[in-house]
């Protein structure tokens, strides 16, 4: 493995401490679920010889040998396909789909097929599969290649869908959706592959029970504030952050909240945080329209209707296509539009 | 069509004796009990106590006799939603079987993992990539199970087919792609689905053996998914059989046939039937007398009847059921939303 | 064509009023549009000979030939493909997708070929197709046979989205879709295809500006009221309907707001209505996490924030499959439920 | 991979002798001019004005001499990523075509319609069946236009491609699937994609001519791609070809081959490249001389010249472009959105 192996220590419970990129944290997840269960397998469109395109299966295939890990043919209905049939036969597949707008020819297979397997066979066949996406804007890549999937995948019964935004959730949050025996829309924040940072590298065991951590389900105060929260998830976690830092300055203290996971969705930490703050603004990349704000907001909404001071505003992607290189930052919510809408919140 | 000139003609009705005396009685027991227990589920449908039923008349052969190949203790099969014959000779639990026609539960009431028998699939195409993933798996453990799919002409179609048959070969996975050309896919005859007009035809592009069966000989059906299955199971990969026969009912108990086809046609294909030709040929073969037959009869009715009486007993799921199965770890959220059932709707 | 002449008779300019079924409605928008414009195309599986398995097409094959009116191959994304290749080459297709739940299949044409070509050509290549889809619960049909993609659909930019609740509003809503040089999803409520009313069927022309008709995104008042507004779309609208009948029987006067277009959404319809009844309850037969319900919600919550009384309701399917045979009543939203929403909000 | 055996062995290096000696002069004017203005991409890339390219150096072949057998009033041409040659061949202003490198549009800046060569298309495999669309349209009016669909072999084993391949045989739609088999799908080679080995071995599954062609051998392509066109402009149905071919450069200016593959192996096809193949060709054929090289060259030149200037001065997307193409018919939501825009983002 290659992280750097500077800023090493010891957290609480004797854990490794290591600064590592978020793409590190993800190979180094992988490397811990391949070692420590024989039954998972990574697979995927250029995930073996190569390492993925963007690194994050580096090593592997060399590690654990090409039954563990191997690529598949360029065909993402398939690849989903046959991660069923696997689980069916006990194993514990991680595929990778190998951009967000690729997921689409899959739909089905995770639809109807993936997401339903266990309830139609009344519990008798489990499907502890984690699909290991690239998700979202922000790197201005080719058509396609930056998209946001997770209001579709969240309204999908059977599903568990979650988004990391740094490192060290990355760590965790992949091995919980791992060791899971539900499937698992992991979705990677491509825009933050190399933020880099300290992760606690739990050893064999990263998971909720082993290490007092958050269950699934669990949303994260990325910081907390009084005057409003902003709720967000992948890359818009370190926008927003940016933005609370900002309005600081002018003596406003913003809250943030990683909602980490997009379903099922922490609806007691949305209803804790916005009773304490009474205004919400939901940010995401997303076209707005049937976007997940709209579910974040309506939840607030019927939860704390009374403490809230202001409607809870969205800032989103607009209903348009995630446009080319120079348009995407016009497209994605920007700073600016965050802090009118906490303005407007405010100011109500 | 050419795949569907009548197999009646060149072929030698006794090729039956090529089949194990034993194995061949088993084969028409599990026909003629499946012939009676369609029989009885569309009377089942005409009398209102299932909603909707596919029958699969006419292709009894085609079925029993490729799931009578499997190694019930090694392999798996993955249907489509007209594979009753199959989870019959597979022995899954009929009344759990027709749970699904019964309405009361999509996919049936029986364990697959346990049947090894997936559960009832109504994607059309969509389980076929899953015998591909099952037999890799099995690859992959070391072990020498085997994985048949089945789908119909109309599958052939789906990208998800090309997908798992380019997978299998590959991977080199030992599965059977088992498609019964049934001639029709709901109203759409061959010719306007299958380009080149042979499924069978496919198997050489990649890179794998295609076998064309006449379908409704039990005999060749048996002997070409034994072969398949003993190539796979010895590292030879997949082979894609194509086994030609005929729907002789409507498509669904919804279906008209008359807006379609001519009757003219399911005339000459009702001679075909497989039953009493495998009947035939076994008493031909002296492998059956009036007495086998009447035994075999008395069975199949009283097998029937059992599980008749099952579906009528057969208690609907419970409301619950709605929740229970969703996750396999379940949420908080899903929770609460069965309590709001609990309050506001259960019965 | 097969409907029943009985009830027919002319209405305001010389339309000939006719009683049909919505299934007969929609044929006769086919046929109208088959007649009107050589460049409109009907396919997908069994449509031709067959008439469809809900005998939508009846007939039109018969009527126009077998390269107007053709069966395809059994493959719901080469269907879409084809719709895609055609209207580059200046045909306007009219695609049906057998069932809802076979709509995934053909997503990935949908969303990355159908949905985005005019933008991908800056308007170079436009897209009138329709997509007929067959839609939602309520006939206790096999698995996925009864599905409600609306959200799916409606987060796409690019698409319009419509669900028309009875004949008339089916008879014009097609031929308006398919009237469209942009792609729409036109999504038939199966429950409703035996529903038989009153069709003004104004001849060659029933688009708005024809018609004086509503434009493209607007929705209906089914029923006015006072004291809460229902929004519904679909079979719901029906349910909704009855719904209110019930609640007049108590003194509570109901609006019911048939949304109609899914995607775009009349948002000022939505605000006019919320405004003055002060209480929305919003009801659809989809999942509720991430449904469209959200965005209604949302969209009625920023608009009328402060006329609000209580936080929109949403009485939605649970986040399960669709269930089989007896189950879906207790899936889809019962009157009870609604009832019980009504109540909340009444008593918030 | 039998398939990729190097072709030169057997092969007579002056087949492009078949070629008239106008078309082969054209042809390897436009393979120079496509490798010039490769190498020019991959140049601005390298200083920082296009953010990524995909080179097609080494397919020069089987992409202008393909191309240049459609009839540029009646055919169309459907892309994928990698078909920066056929634009050139087809006259598509390549201002506008670069501008999809340079990340000022997806899908390129010119008129797809008009230049009769659809937008660039990332979905590998999803522009497949708007061929056949494309196809079936010309046919339903009466005309006589046939459509090119180019994918790669990676692209082969997606359902798309196959769904595709047998709508145009049920169809007999008029269009030729053009394979590139450049042996690497990003990191994958043909063994671990293609199973089988051969592409052009699919197309008897359905029912239509399989043609395998030295990718490399410009007159080859040129003959194979004219005769399929031939054949469906008569009506005779589909073709598929498999030019077998070699990416010599990188997946993208993103990839790092020496991660999966030998050099060895990029310098045997280094030693096939199909340009000076050509080059040579004329000479021998004796249909050019030092000074046809030298004019042809110049030409090039300053056709990548004007282009390159052309991307230096390409204007911006303008930020309102992210709201004007989406509808056709525009809607009063999105109109809103635009106003928030022009308030909240405008630059
Ligand atoms: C993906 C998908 N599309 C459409 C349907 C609707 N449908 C059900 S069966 C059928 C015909 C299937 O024909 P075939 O594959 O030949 O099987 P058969 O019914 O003849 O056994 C169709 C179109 C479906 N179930 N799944
Ligand atoms: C549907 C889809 N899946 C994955 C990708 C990512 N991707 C881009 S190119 C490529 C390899 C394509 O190989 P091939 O079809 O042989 O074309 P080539 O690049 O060799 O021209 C992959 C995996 C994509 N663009 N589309
Ligand atoms: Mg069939
Ligand atoms: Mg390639």
């Amino acid at each position: 493995m290659t992280e750097a192996l500077v800023g090493e220590g010891r957290g609480a419970n004797g854990a490794a401490l290591v600064e590592m990129t978020m793409q590190q944290a993800i190979n180094r997840a992988l490397d811990t679920a391949l070692r420590e269960d024989p039954a998972t397998l990574v697979f995927g469109e250029d995930v073996g010889r190569l390492g993925g395109v963007f690194r994050v299966t580096d090593g592997l295939q060399a590690a654990y040998g090409q039954n563990r890990v191997f690529d598949t043919p360029l065909a993402e209905s398939g690849i989903v396909g046959l991660a069923v049939g696997l689980a069916m036969n006990g194993w514990r597949p991680i595929p990778e789909l190998q951009f967000d707008g690729f997921a689409y020819p899959a739909v089905d297979q995770i639809v109807n097929q993936m997401a339903r397997m266990h309830y139609r066979s009344r519990g008798a066949a489990s499907m502890p599969i984690t699909v290991r996406l690239p998700s979202f804007g922000g790197i201005q890549a080719p058509e396609h290649h930056g998209e946001s999937l997770e209001a579709l995948f969240a309204h999908v019964p059977g599903l568990k869908v979650v988004a990391p935004s740094d490192p060290n959730d990355a760590y965790r949050l992949l091995l919980q959706s791992i060791r899971s025996d539900d499937p698992v829309i992991y979705m990677e924040p491509k825009a933050r592959y190399w933020d880099r940072r300290q992760v606690v590298l739990d050893g064999a065991r990263a998971q909720a029970a082993d290490t007092g951590g958050d269950p699934i389900g669990a949303s994260r105060i990325a910081r907390p504030g009084r005057h409003a929260t902003l709720v967000a998830w992948g890359a818009m976690v370190h926008r927003c952050l940016r933005v609370a830092e900002l309005a600081a300055e002018d003596g406003v203290d913003l809250e943030v909240l990683d909602l980490r996971w997009l379903k099922p969705i922490d609806t007691d930490g949305l209803a804790a945080s916005v009773s304490r703050t009474r205004r919400a603004v939901v940010v995401h990349e997303a076209p707005l329209t049937a976007g997940l704000g709209a579910e974040v907001s309506s939840l607030i909404t019927e939860r704390v209707f009374c403490d809230l001071a202001a409607p809870v505003q969205r800032v989103t992607g607009f209903d348009v296509p995630y446009p080319a290189g120079p348009l995407e930052p016009q497209y994605l919510p920007t700073i600016d539009r965050i802090l009118l809408a906490v303005q407007r919140t405010l100011e109500f | 069509m050419q795949t569907h000139a009548p197999p009646g003609a060149g072929s030698t009705p006794d090729r039956t004796g090529a089949l194990p005396a034993e194995s061949a009685r088993r084969i028409y027991r599990d026909m003629l009990t499946a012939r009676l227990l369609d029989t009885e589920a569309i009377a089942l449908q005409r009398q209102g106590v299932f909603p909707a039923y596919v029958s699969l008349r006419g292709q009894e052969a085609a079925q029993v006799a490729s799931a009578a190949a499997l190694d019930r203790d090694r392999d798996f099969a993955f249907p489509t939603y007209r594979e009753m014959a199959v989870a019959l000779t597979l022995g899954v639990d009929m009344v759990g079987y027709l749970a699904s026609h019964r309405a009361l539960w999509h996919g049936g009431r029986y364990d697959p993992i346990a049947s090894r028998f997936g559960s009832i699939n109504a994607v059309v195409g969509g389980p076929v990539p899953h015998a591909v993933g099952w037999a890799l798996g099995e690859r992959l453990r070391g072990e020498t199970g085997c994985a048949i799919a089945y789908f119909g002409d109309g599958a052939s179609s789906q990208g998800d087919v090309h997908e798992a048959l380019n997978f299998a070969g590959v991977f080199g996975s030992p599965v059977v792609f088992f498609c019964q050309n049934n001639r029709w896919a709901l109203s759409v005859p061959n010719e306007r689905q299958i380009a080149g007009g042979s499924i069978a035809a496919r198997a050489a592009g990649y890179g794998m053996p295609g076998i064309t069966v006449d379908g409704n000989d039990a005999a060749a059906v048996h002997n070409a998914t034994r072969s398949a299955l003993d190539r796979a199971r010895s590292g030879g990969g997949p082979t894609l059989i194509e086994a030609l026969t005929y729907r002789l009912a409507p498509h669904s108990t919804s279906d008209d046939t008359t807006r379609y086809r001519d009757r003219g046609e399911e005339h000459a294909w009702q001679e075909r039937d497989p039953l009493p030709r495998l009947g035939t040929a076994l008493e031909e073969a002296g492998h059956a007398d009036t007495a086998f037959f009447e035994q075999i009869e008395d069975g199949a009715r009283a097998a029937v009847e059992r599980i008749r009486d099952g579906i009528a007993t057969a208690p609907p799921p419970a409301g619950s059921d709605l929740f229970t199965y969703v996750y396999r770890e379940p949420t908080e959220e899903l929770a609460r939303q069965q309590r709001l059932w609990r309050e506001e709707v259960e019965p």
